[in-house]
């Protein structure tokens, strides 16, 4: 009961915040009325998608500061379980993808144990390392599709499916990823509210520290990576079931993870609205950019180029990113 | 107040970037999305693909009377009352996702006709479940892998033959040499051709084609002792081929993509391979770039190929649209920029019947047009799509040919057709000279 | 017994930092533990607490041997510390922060945010409980570590310089709020100071520690005029008459 | 009696906690001072603060009468202030030599590099021994020596010791300050920081007194000696 | 015909480990001085691979002549990037240098692919381009592999005896172990770092120059070598030199396993073992090695520093 208290309380948010993320809210639930062209649709898709994904990372990214490079590996799971079961044995979408997080987290389980005795630089090398590793698995591994990957036939399973998720038009997705957009947003604020939350923030803050205030350092750092991979694991599944064709080169690039930490850095490691700035930012500049200038420009890489500056920038300016700028300004405002 | 304006310019501006994207062509035109992958590991064959495909319709929409060929009759498409056909092209890099994505994009913001495309089988593969479900018909020009007309797709139709016909090619050859059909080279003992190695890149094409390869020697009696996937965007194939070259192969198979089935020839050079065949399931092995790049390493590689300017000495349609593209290109029309003409010539022919853009009717007409043989710059027999049985939307008329690298008179490396035997127009070069 | 250290030996390296050293606390006492620079007193808090491992000895608290248990799990049994240099980087507030401590007792949001409520009222820290650690003055920090600890509801509490650095009349402050938390909370308190005035004030029983032993024990001013102790600080051939 | 190092007010703090407050002391050429005060009493932060290694908040720094506060510490070190770190701070993976050469690292003259070695051993015979051998496995007394001739190689025109005698057993004490004594006799002027009250106070010839970063006493060596307030600074009665 | 097998493998992983030791040298000199890990370290490569590709495709020379400029080019572009970027990420902590140097990544790469398209490039002109060596019997090196990795134990050594032999070299290591202590000795510490990445981007960009005789170059061949160099230097011990030499020995040992897989089935002559796909896994071993060593020696083979 404490817990959907917990929530769904934003009281310790100033009230600007609140009625900016109210606005924001009625945007996103309004969107799809708006004529906008399907590129915009998709885009927006895509920000919610990484926004959910940033919002994983930064649990034990932002709040742990634990830099994790390997959430492609997740992503990759989610996707797989989802889509093995549907073509393999028919399961539906909703019964695969908690499957999906189950299977996530056990394979958390597993590596995060040991990867949590290294920190820092080695701790982010590490998760890349595992991530590769699974991804050179999958790619021969003749039952999930090996590198070719598996395909969702739009013949076999007829859209509209609403048991196996599966849909023609993109508003569906769009409603579906925005309900589920809204659950990260809660399970977030839950976290951010909950005793590992607490404990997990004074252990990015000072881990002797922590340790004599009883907390079990290794294990909250577990817990933590568990609720993250839970997070991008969800979201993989529907991912695999919008893009209808997986395979490990795409789904559990390095790249994946990279656009995913780099996101939530950007936007703000360790604050509520920090991965969805960095979504809301990042996502509509790049497919713009790489549109405009990449596509009808034949400028092609400038929008990553752009993207590289820019963070590039930020880190050298501003470590706490987009909302370290917005916090600064704002200090800066109410100081005198 | 200040930071009120600020907060409705940053909306304006976003709301802004959304409104700006909307695409509108005119009426008169027919548009027809086309995906390649101009950029990436491919990016030479994409190219090539392109400009095929823009010299078929630069003659769709012009009046070439001295083309023996329905598409040059009119300008456009004269069931329409003379619409140009306009191509949209746009880069996959080689990407399912981005391939399909592109796909959607183009069907619902550019509402193209129909898509053309991809070359990749793994994108054509994501492209064309996207087309199924939006009901826009696509015609596949470039991607062999067999799975592509086994998924009961509606509106998906390819041109070109899969690999299957190929396979079957190569094991016929193989077949036809033990027998001493091959022109110009003595019976060839079995026992000396047995043990092959093969080498396939591991994406839907490659992977496919290595089942391919697998079943089809299983079946003509041949011993596989290899059949390794690798990737094709590695930059270093060293221990590939020397996992090849452990087995002691009497013939190594490629199925490759341009930049590495360059590398695998110069890897197979630097480690002084010498099998008594190589052969290349096209892709990689029949783009100009492979040629001008290895120069005359390449002499005595074999290759599966749908095009060969040597074929002018038995197609004069070939020799003509050899010479209107060598005028665009510069060089001649290879596997590729053929197929390519091809895909659009189709659309052509479809649209020309149809007489509508609506789907249904494009449906309609795919799935009763029929080319004829000598209007194609390929070797087939024709163009006519399968509407049952196992592959609905497979041309049934295509077919293939092997070309070997030979060196001519002149000294230029030139494509010579070795199979079906009766085609040749050259004698065999066996067994392969080696480095 | 509360705490028990026994013939503790800790080694880095070839360096011994801790040479047989033991000593106890009994319940509801205010033991100083002082000594020279490098003498080893941060060290052996290390050591009991669990952040650093013994080379050899026993720990014995609450009659139960910790010795090998890890420094959380002797935190869960009512052994809480301060740090000696500690400057707060995170974006926690004092609520937050003392929140963290109570958590240890309770997994209740509200629950802990009431526990620290009342320990931050007690300490007098209310009017600073919406400021992020990282923007109050280290003094004020150290403080807050103590609220924290506090907040844990511990048997024991371990305290490592909370009055370096600060000026009389925060140091009386200080004084207050230690007496406080033993007296009135009723908890064992252990201090680690440099500030004798401190030290020497509220001790109930000092131990001295010097190049790693324990070189006396007793009420603060026995201990300050133990010639061996003197000499520990002052230098080998300082004598009391030169002095005088 | 030339000014060679004066401080005048200096302020350092370690985020919001001051930890030496106002302290002015000045050193003179052919002189030995030295600085005294309990542990946490601010006299390290006082010599990282002239070195330019702890950042100063308020106050100035001279050397020979130029202000020499916010230099960097390269900038600094070549003006001649040598510091002999608390912590030794020896390259511990390089051998004895190398750590040696790299205190020479600012001379370029090959004859004077030479003549310091020279000078060094004979301070340290133990050194020359050793020549080879890497820092790290050093005793901690020859860890000091090294650091103190270390310091010395680069021609030091003040030599600012960090309490040299830290961690050393009697014996060790009594044979490295005889060193530092020596070393002022040779004329050269020496910071030093102690502890060790009565031994510092034997070699010096001024002293200043911190307690909880403040200048509590200062006066010449005989002077502090005789005071009673000296042992209050230490043992707070 | 397994011992052949067997030798060739060896022969070519302890070639390529020759040149991978010299990509990973500028990792560990820059990570032993700064403890920065610079995930930029791969694109440097690529911008030495396309040095030398350019350079002997525009001036017609040897790809091999390219080295000096491929050297020049990586030591100011390491210096520039350090005064104008990787200084102001010291200041912040890890996370920010983490964003920070993947930026840089995205943006040297995505650079590359703007100049010079997202293909495969390879050298086809070279005094050693399409030469073999026969060592002995069936162990054919080509000339490219054999020469990039004879020029890259001396860049190594080169780089080895200046940081052993000269004073700035021990300036520079002092530096490493600690840097207060050397800015006591007088040594800019500022100055080492820009001198760390110059070393580091001169060495890697050589190492790029070397890679391109045999090895094709785009926009993305860079992560493939970042991932390669941070395990050799976490094998080999962060910061030090000679063990990133034998660290990359090993490693390129490792990356040759499925050579050594295939002798030893040649051996044994288990049919089974020529089923599983370990060409696959090139690269796997090596990622997994990484792991394994942090987690059983995170000090390394020659490590002296954590």
């Amino acid at each position: 009961m404490e817990a959907i208290r917990n929530a769904l309380d934003f009281k310790d948010l100033p009230r600007s915040e609140v009625y900016l993320s109210w606005a924001v809210a009625l945007f996103l639930i309004i969107f799809p009325l708006l004529p906008f062209s399907s590129f915009a649709m998709a885009t927006m898709i895509q920000f919610l998608i990484f926004a959910v994904y940033g919002m994983g990372w930064n649990t034990i990214g932002g709040y742990g500061g634990q830099v994790d490079l390997g959430k492609a590996q997740y992503v990759g799971i989610g996707a797989y379980t989802t889509t093995v079961a549907l073509i393999r044995w028919d399961i539906p979408f909703w019964v695969s993808m908690p499957l999906g997080m189950a299977i996530s987290v056990l394979w958390s389980f597993m590596i995060g144990y040991p990867l949590f005795k290294l920190k820092g630089h080695y701790f982010a090398i590490a998760t890349i390392a595992t991530s590769l590793v699974l991804k050179d698995l999958f790619e021969v591994w003749g039952f999930v599709g090996a590198a070719r990957g598996l395909h969702i036939s739009p013949v076999k399973y007829p859209p509209p499916d609403f048991l196996r998720l599966i849909f023609k038009e993109d508003v569906y997705y769009y409603y579906l990823l925005l309900g589920f957009f809204f659950l990260a947003v809660f399970v977030m604020n839950w976290f951010r509210h909950s005793a590992l939350g607490y404990r997990l923030r004074c252990i990015k803050d000072n881990e002797e520290v922590a340790k004599a205030l009883g907390i079990n350092v290794h294990w909250a750092k577990i817990k933590t990576y568990a609720l993250a991979t839970a997070y991008v694991s969800a979201m993989g599944s529907v991912h695999a079931m919008y893009i209808k064709n997986i395979e490990p080169e795409d789904t559990m690039s390095l790249d994946i993870s990279v656009l995913i930490a780099l996101m939530a850095m950007l936007g703000g490691a360790g604050s509520l609205w920090g991965p969805i700035i960095g979504a809301a930012v990042l996502v509509p500049m790049k497919s713009y950019l790489k549109e405009w200038m990449g596509a009808k420009m034949g400028l092609i890489g400038i929008d990553l180029i752009i993207y590289g500056f820019i963070i590039m920038v930020i880190a050298a300016v501003e470590p706490k990113g987009l909302w370290g700028l917005y916090e600064r300004w704002k200090g800066k405002r109410s100081a005198p | 107040m200040k930071r009120l304006f600020l907060a409705l310019g940053f909306l304006a501006l976003f709301l802004a970037l959304f409104l700006m994207e909307k695409g509108a062509y005119a009426q008169d035109e027919i548009t027809i999305g086309v995906i390649y992958p101009l950029t990436g590991g491919a990016a030479s064959a994409g190219r090539e693909l392109q400009m095929g495909a823009e010299l078929a319709m630069e003659i769709a929409n012009g009046k070439m009377p001295e083309l023996a060929m329905d598409m040059a009759k009119e300008a456009g498409i004269k069931s329409m009352g003379g619409k140009k056909i306009k191509l949209i092209f746009k880069d996959h890099e080689g990407n399912p996702t981005l391939g399909a994505d592109l796909a959607k994009k183009l069907i619902l913001d550019d509402k193209v006709v129909g898509i053309l495309g991809c070359y990749h089988s793994s994108v054509t593969k994501a492209v064309s479940a996207v087309c199924e479900q939006y009901g826009v018909p696509m015609i596949n020009d470039s991607s062999t892998s067999p799975v592509l007309t086994r998924q009961g797709y509606k509106w998906f139709w390819r041109t070109t033959p899969h690999d299957g016909t190929f396979t079957m090619d190569l094991f016929e050859f193989l077949k036809g040499l033990s027998e001493g059909k091959a022109k110009g080279v003595k019976p060839v003992p079995k026992e000396e051709l047995m043990n092959l190695a093969a080498a396939c890149e591991k994406t839907e094409w490659g992977s496919a084609a290595s089942q391919l390869l697998e079943d089809y020697a299983k079946k003509y009696g041949y011993n596989l002792k290899r059949n390794l996937l690798y990737t094709a965007k590695s930059a270093d194939l060293s221990s590939e081929v020397r996992s090849l070259l452990a087995v002691n192969p009497d013939a190594m198979l490629f199925a490759s993509y341009t930049s590495d089935a360059i590398l695998m020839v110069k890897t197979l050079k630097a480690q002084k391979a010498k099998p008594k065949l190589i052969w290349g399931q096209n892709a990689g092995f029949d783009t100009p770039e492979f040629r001008s790049t290895l120069g005359e390493d390449i002499v005595g590689i074999l290759t599966r190929t749908v095009f060969s300017p040597k074929l002018g000495e038995v197609k004069t349609i070939s020799t003509q649209i050899n010479e209107l593209y060598k005028k665009k290109a510069g060089y001649d029309l290879s596997d590729a920029s053929s197929r390519g003409f091809t895909g659009v010539q189709t659309w052509f022919h479809v649209l020309e019947k149809a007489g509508s853009t609506k789907p249904e009717d494009i449906q309609r007409a795919a799935n009763s047009i029929e080319i004829p043989g000598e209007q194609l710059v390929v070797p087939w027999k024709g163009i006519k799509f399968a509407t049952s049985g196992e592959e609905p939307g497979q041309n049934i008329m295509g077919s293939g040919i092997i070309g070997q690298y030979q060196k001519n008179k002149e000294g230029q490396v030139v494509l010579e057709i070795v199979y079906p035997f009766e085609l040749s127009t050259a004698n065999l070069i066996y067994p392969f000279p080696g480095y | 017994m509360l705490l028990k250290v026994d013939g503790l030996i800790k080694d880095f390296g070839g360096l011994r930092a801790l040479d047989s050293v033991s000593f106890e606390v009994r319940e509801h006492e205010l033991v100083g533990l002082i000594g020279p620079n490098g003498a080893g007193k941060t060290t052996l808090f290390n050591c009991i607490s669990g952040h650093v491992p013994v080379t050899k000895g026993k720990i014995l608290f609450d009659g139960k041997d910790i010795t090998e248990l890890p420094p959380h799990q002797r935190a869960k049994l009512g052994l809480a510390r301060t740090f000696q240099v500690y400057a707060a980087q995170g974006d926690l507030n004092v609520l937050e922060y003392t929140m963290v401590g109570a958590f240890l007792r309770t997994n209740g949001r509200t629950k802990a945010r009431d526990i620290a409520l009342e320990t931050l009222k007690e300490l007098d820290l209310l009017p600073w409980k919406e400021r992020k650690v990282s923007e109050i003055p280290v003094p004020g920090q150290k403080l807050v570590t103590m609220a924290v600890a506090v907040a844990t509801n511990p048997k024991i509490l371990l305290l490592d310089e909370v009055a370096a650095g600060l000026n009389p009349q925060e140091i009386g402050w200080v004084k207050g709020i230690i007496s406080h938390i033993h007296k009135d909370l009723g908890i064992t308190t252990v201090l680690i100071e440099h500030v004798m005035a401190l030290v020497m004030d509220i001790s109930e029983r000092v131990v001295v520690l010097d190049a790693g032993r324990v070189i006396k024990e007793g009420r603060p001013q026995e201990v300050v005029n133990d010639p061996a102790v003197i000499k520990a600080y002052l230098g080998e051939s300082f004598r009391l008459e030169e002095t005088r | 009696m030339e000014e060679l190092l004066r401080t005048s007010e200096v302020e350092i703090r370690y985020g919001s906690l001051p930890v030496v407050q106002g302290v002015s002391i000045r050193v003179n050429s052919g002189q030995c001072v030295s600085v005294l005060g309990s542990n946490g009493s601010g006299k390290s932060s006082l010599l990282r603060g002239i070195m330019g290694a702890q950042r100063v908040s308020k106050g100035e720094i001279f050397w020979k009468k130029r202000e020499i506060q916010g230099l960097r510490t390269e900038a600094i070190v070549k003006l001649g202030l040598v510091y002999v770190p608390e912590q030794k701070m020896l390259f511990g993976p390089l051998s004895v030599l190398e750590n040696l050469m790299l205190g020479a690292y600012l001379i370029k003259d090959q004859e004077l590099i030479r003549a310091n070695l020279k000078h060094v051993f004979e301070l340290f015979p133990r050194l020359e021994e050793r020549i080879y051998q890497r820092a790290s496995t050093l005793s901690g007394g020859e860890q000091q020596m090294l650091a103190i001739g270390r310091g010395l190689m680069s021609n030091p025109k003040l030599l600012m010791l960090d309490e040299p005698s830290l961690g050393l057993s009697p014996l060790l004490v009594k044979e490295l300050l005889g060193t530092v004594a020596r070393l002022k006799q040779e004329g050269i002027p020496i910071l030093l920081v102690e502890q060790n009250v009565k031994e510092a106070l034997h070699i010096a010839d001024y002293g200043y007194v911190l307690q909880a970063g403040r200048l509590v006493l200062e006066g010449p060596s005989s002077e502090l000696l005789a005071s009673d307030l000296i042992r209050s600074a230490y043992l707070g009665l | 015909m397994a011992s052949e097998v067997l030798l060739q493998a060896i022969v070519a992983g302890l070639l390529f480990g020759m040149v991978l030791s010299v990509v990973a040298l500028g990792l560990t000199i820059i990570f032993g001085v700064m403890d920065i890990v610079n995930f930029a370290h791969g694109e440097f490569l690529m911008i030495g691979m396309y040095t030398g590709l350019l350079v002997s495709q525009y001036t017609g020379a040897d790809p091999l002549f390219a080295l000096p400029v491929a050297a020049v080019i990586g030591g100011l572009l390491g210096y520039l990037c350090y005064w104008l970027f990787v200084r102001l990420l010291l200041r912040g902590p890890m996370l920010a240098q983490l964003l920070g140097t993947f930026g840089l990544m995205l943006f040297l790469r995505n650079l590359a692919l703007l100049l010079f398209g997202s293909e495969d490039r390879s050298i086809q002109k070279g005094i050693l381009v399409g030469k073999s060596v026969v060592i002995f019997g069936s162990c054919v090196v080509p000339s490219t592999k054999l020469g990039a990795a004879v020029l890259a134990v001396l860049a190594f050594l080169g780089t080895y005896l200046f940081i052993e032999k000269t004073k700035i070299g021990k300036a520079l290591q002092a530096t490493a172990i600690n840097p207060h202590a050397a800015r006591f000795m007088g040594i800019s510490t500022d100055r080492m770092n820009a001198l760390a990445w110059v070393i580091g981007g001169a060495g890697v960009t050589v190492a790029g120059g070397l890679l391109v005789n045999f090895w094709a170059v785009n926009p993305y061949v860079g992560l493939l070598f970042t991932m390669l160099a941070f395990t050799i230097v976490a094998l080999g011990g962060f910061g030090s030199v000679p063990g990133a030499f034998f660290a990359g020995l090993i490693v390129g040992i490792i990356t040759e396993f499925p050579g050594i897989w295939d002798a030893i089935s040649l051996w044994t002559g288990w049919n089974w073992m020529y089923k599983v796909p370990m060409i696959s896994f090139k690269y796997t071993w090596v990622y997994l090695a990484y792991f394994l060593i942090m987690l059983i020696t995170p000090k390394g083979l020659f490590g002296w520093k954590r």
